[in-house]
């Protein structure tokens, strides 16, 4: 372990902030993007959800226009 | 009042220059017998206007269509007014789908249905009835026979002949002339 | 010729492809991630000019090279899709793009947070930078004018276009760079010469590398199912799948 | 039935509108702002990199592709609701023009001007813009992009109904932007040299209220005027 205290290892030399900067807006991307294409993935089912209760909703209204 | 004439006669610009849209070359336009340049803004309170531009946005569905025209026009209505409104105009099923998905015939569904959702006393409409299959025709001269019983005006051009359909029909012809 | 080839062109079948390969990915990519990042950060030797800032070079490296490779992967998707009218290829296009875009955005943002220490500028406009700057741009082209197009087939064609357009470009576009101005450190691992750094810091560098190329494909293989079933979205296969999903 | 909303719903349906219709076509907000970086790019290219001299003309380069990016935006403030019919609805309906407008304007700059605000410091990063300035840009981008929104709105009020009206918005709008520029620019020159440059921006300031007053004005009677 090259460093002695956890401390130290947060400060990295002196040069944490920019170490954890780009380490913190690499994992920030990565998970970003991540999340936003299994958000997609959920709002995709969604509305392949809605558009099968929008068929239904057709048939429904067909059905009852051919008893009346 | 049904304005008849040609092709090119000058119907719709005639409607425009009645709801204040373009201005007219001499001469002005008078409602309860004050120019509508004066207080346009009330003027427009008693008016309803559907021209060929139906004013329905592609990219939004046909309820955000609705609604958005409601408040901009000062009224309020409930979802399932409006849903059972778009269902009695056969738009079952398309309420939520963008506007742009729908046939020409169904967006102009869309801005009809605000015939029921205003208590405008002058309504001024480009052929109404293009592409409405029989059931939506009946639909839309009962609803006509309604706003005449509670004494509002359509001024309209159709080519379907509407005399016998409607007692207190009057006709404006207009010809071409150069 | 490539008769292995042509079950993957129906979409579930290369859904499914997708659904199998995902996993080995996915366990790769974080395996090595992780274990690259605690070596890089935790164990390797310092620096003995730069000392620890040094250790940006754990990602700012990785995801400049990613940024290149997932752009010659998509332009080679690019190619499969317009000789061989290949429906999925065109869509890999459309799932690499936003992931390469990612890579170059990551590198771009290490390579100046490690400038600043190193050139006392947060933004230098050296040849390696702006080269990755410009191919940000070229990402950004394509992926812009895929959602410009309301019909999406036409819209991945469009993009293909493009994307091989800018794999050609990309040489020149560096080269015109580096002849602008050099101020950039020399390439410090090169695959065939000797690399200017020692083992000890050089393995968790090659990790750190297989876990960010694990990670493009993870995500682009994740990316490209939701672009399938976009496409797919009216299909029988589908239903069945959200409806039991 | 007839509930008369107040002023405010109205306006905040119409600025409702615009803004779901901005972010379902998500590329309308983006593509101005991937001009405005590439515009900045070209200039060290095309000039050489020597920080020196890019920091000299950063305001001036920043303020111009600005300008730029918000032509760009102007088109579809009405051009839309014009083919589709919607401002004639707008016209025909029982709220003053203007107000709708002011929505329509607002919603224009929160979609343009206000995303441009917040990537400036990209932008002054880019072009080693030196620190102490970065305040002064960001206060006249803060101002100067509603008043560049308000002033683009006339012109797109008045070409809407044309054809090629893109091109001639842009020989309307540029030369009223000038006075603009010219007050932002010196803003900035002046905060680099670390001087008080409160003077510019109150012009600016007041350029702003005059337009928030008059410009609806203006761009209702140009609109009634495409109309018909």
């Amino acid at each position: 372990m090259q460093f002695e205290s956890l401390s130290d290892f947060i400060a990295m030399g002196g040069y944490g902030f920019y170490v954890w900067l780009s380490y913190g807006s690499c994992a920030g991307i990565i998970l970003g993007l991540l999340f936003s294409s299994l958000y997609e993935n959920k709002k995709l089912k969604q509305e392949v959800k809605s558009q099968m209760a929008r068929e239904e909703r057709i048939k429904k209204a067909k059905e009852l226009e051919a008893q009346v | 009042m049904q304005i008849e004439g040609p092709n090119g006669a000058g119907k719709t610009s005639l409607l425009r220059i009645i709801a204040g849209f373009s201005q007219p070359d001499d001469g002005n336009v008078l409602f309860n017998m004050r120019n509508i340049k004066e207080d346009y803004d009330g003027y427009a309170q008693s008016l309803l206007f559907i021209g060929h531009k139906t004013g329905v946005n592609q990219q939004l569905t046909a309820y955000e269509n609705v609604t958005h025209w409601l408040s901009v026009h000062g009224y309020t209505s409930t979802e399932s007014e409006i849903y059972s409104l778009l269902g009695k105009l056969g738009l079952v099923g398309l309420e939520d789908v963008p506007v742009r998905t729908l046939s020409a015939g169904q967006q102009r569904r869309v801005a009809l249905v605000r015939l029921w959702l205003n208590d405008a006393k002058l309504w001024i409409l480009d052929e109404p009835f293009t592409a409405l299959d029989k059931k939506g025709v009946a639909m839309l001269q009962s609803r006509f026979q309604q706003h005449l019983d509670k004494g509002g005006a359509i001024l309209l051009t159709t080519h379907q002949d509407l005399t016998d359909t409607f007692a207190s029909l009057q006709t404006l012809a207009l010809e071409y002339r150069h | 010729m490539w008769k292995w080839l042509h079950p993957y062109a129906k979409a579930e079948r290369a859904y499914q492809l997708c659904n199998t390969l995902l996993p080995y990915f996915a366990v790769v990519s974080v395996l090595c991630i992780v274990v690259g990042w605690v070596w890089g950060l935790a164990y390797a030797p310092a620096d003995y000019q730069q000392k620890d800032s040094y250790r940006i070079i754990f990602i700012h490296v990785p995801s400049a090279i990613l940024s290149m490779g997932a752009y010659s992967s998509m332009a080679i998707a690019a190619i499969i899709a317009l000789v061989w009218q290949l429906r999925n290829a065109e869509l890999a296009v459309i799932a690499i793009a936003p992931v390469g875009a990612a890579m170059t955005a990551i590198a771009l943002i290490t390579g100046s947070a490690w400038g600043k220490p190193m050139w006392g500028a947060w933004w230098v406009w050296d040849a390696r930078l702006t080269s990755e700057l410009i191919l940000l741009f070229l990402y950004l082209g394509v992926l812009s004018l895929f959602h410009a197009f309301e019909d999406k087939k036409a819209g991945g064609k469009a993009a293909c276009i493009l994307a091989i357009v800018g794999v050609v470009n990309l040489p020149i576009i560096h080269f015109s760079v580096e002849w602008w101005n050099t101020l950039h450190q020399g390439a410090t691992i090169t695959k065939f010469d000797t690399s200017a750094i020692d083992p000890s810091m050089l393995w968790p560098l090659l990790i750190n590398i297989l876990g960010f190329a694990a990670l493009v494909g993870a995500l682009s293989l994740i990316r490209l199912k939701n672009e399938i079933v976009q496409v797919e979205k009216h299909r029988p296969w589908v239903r069945q799948l959200v409806s039991r999903g | 039935m007839h509930v008369s909303n107040s002023y405010w719903t109205l306006f905040c349906t119409v600025y409702k509108k615009d803004l779901t219709l901005a972010f379902r076509q998500r590329a309308e907000i983006v593509n101005p702002l991937l001009f405005f970086l590439i515009v900045i790019t070209l200039f060290p290219l095309a000039i050489g990199p020597e920080p020196g001299l890019l920091a000299r003309m950063a305001p001036g380069i920043i303020w111009v592709a600005a300008l730029l990016s918000t032509m760009l935006g102007l088109d579809k403030i009405f051009r839309d609701d014009y083919m589709d019919g919607s401002l004639e609805q707008l016209i025909a309906s029982p709220y003053p023009l203007s107000l709708a407008v002011l929505a329509k304007v607002a919603a224009h700059w929160t979609t343009a001007g206000l995303p441009m605000v917040i990537m400036a410091p990209v932008f002054a990063l880019l072009m080693n813009l030196e620190s102490q300035a970065l305040g002064a840009t960001l206060l006249t981008l803060l101002i100067g992009t509603p008043l560049l929104s308000f002033i683009g709105a006339i012109g797109a009020g008045l070409t809407v109904g044309l054809q090629k009206g893109g091109i001639l918005m842009s020989l309307l709008v540029l030369p009223l932007y000038i006075p603009v520029l010219i007050f932002a620019t010196s803003a900035i020159d002046t905060s680099i040299m670390s001087l008080a440059y409160s003077g510019q921006l109150a012009i600016l300031g007041a350029m702003l209220a005059v337009a928030f007053v008059a410009a609806p004005i203006a761009i209702s009677s140009a609109l009634r005027v495409s109309v018909s």
